[in-house]
């Protein structure tokens, strides 16, 4: 299956880029979180929330063909 | 236009002031957050903000709804910066009308507090000395 | 210029809110109260306010301090109109500015309200019909 | 005993001037109060507070000779 995935602020930092598109056997955000933090040295997710095109989704939702995914860490505005 | 806004552009609090006037309401509360020249102790030169926009527009409608719904508040509006800022630039900016006061304060803070929280927007210091930082970051003060 | 002031001129917030300025607050929180056109269900069409002045400087002047000196804001600020108003006008003004957003939503509140409490202001409503009629005079409303 | 009286808004209206200079025999401010609700139609003192010179006083101060002294209604500003 093919997704897309955006990485914002310290993610994007440590993956050394801003999105990649994959070909993953993972279904769900947290199968993809653990497959991407092993090639991209990305932290723990502790503390991550997900977003399945552009909705904060559980990290056991279902993945569908391209899907975009962002892995969203602690927020700092204002 | 929304009334929870992302800007590359600097923040105008006497234009967002004016798009809240409405005639009943008899209490105006606004809130600017502004780049500060230190933060915990450590002197911060500027701030860089990155935002996730697609979400970050959802969700901060989210909020203003929730607190005019609340709050009872007749006019919400929120805008956020993005980009570069220098001390003393606005970050954020917040205002609520209402018929009352107790309203205007309650949804204004409701909108910043809520905002801090859960719109995907991140700050990044940096320092006179020493590389920036992304601020809420480290693993320990992860929610 | 006093931090706490009587105007019978338009109060200007851009103005006021300049007077604020300052790099080490990162938070500004003001309120603003207008002329209203209704007031417990009763259209209203104007409003006069007057003032005892000597009394209400120093008073007011109280309040900020103490607003200041309660919730550790860095600046407070407070402009009260007199005379006549028209609907939508501006009647008071108040701004803090602090480190962090509690302790100025905190101070601007309690100035609002203490200013309403105790500061010798009076206000009557002008109504489409009927004598117009001083705010809370009233003896069952009396404190 | 000469003093000032200052009248605002409800008081002003009622009794019919702003102010006024008057040789009185009343020592406190309520004894002074007592003796104008009589001749200006003032409403009960109730609710009212007081100013000698400015300052917020009781109604026990003892008032002096040249005191400037003001009846406070309820105050409505904002």
């Amino acid at each position: 299956m093919r997704v897309r995935v955006d990485y914002f602020a310290v993610l994007r930092e440590r993956a050394g880029r801003a999105h990649e598109t994959l070909d993953t056997s993972a279904s769900t955000p947290r199968e993809l979180y653990r497959e991407l933090s092993a090639r991209r040295q990305l932290p723990p997710g502790k503390g991550l929330k997900v977003a399945v095109n552009d909705e904060f989704r559980n990290w056991d939702w279902a993945l569908a063909e391209g899907d975009r995914v962002v892995f969203i860490p602690p927020v700092a505005g204002g | 236009m929304s009334d929870f806004r992302i800007s590359r552009r600097a923040i105008d609090p006497a234009a967002e002031l004016g798009a809240l006037e409405d005639a009943g309401s008899g209490a105006v509360v606004s809130f600017c957050g502004r780049v500060r020249n230190h933060n915990e102790g450590r002197a911060v030169t500027r701030l860089e903000y990155e935002c996730y926009e697609a979400l970050a527009v959802t969700e901060g409608a989210r909020v203003i709804a929730e607190a005019r719904e609340s709050f009872g508040a007749s006019r919400v509006r929120c805008v956020h910066r993005t980009g570069d800022l220098a001390i003393g630039e606005a970050a954020v900016w917040v205002g609520a009308a209402a018929a009352h006061r107790s309203a205007a304060f309650e949804a204004a803070r409701y909108v910043i507090d809520q905002v801090k929280k859960r719109v995907p927007i991140w700050k990044r210091e940096h320092y006179p000395e020493g590389p920036a930082e992304w601020i809420n970051a480290a693993p320990s003060e992860a929610s």
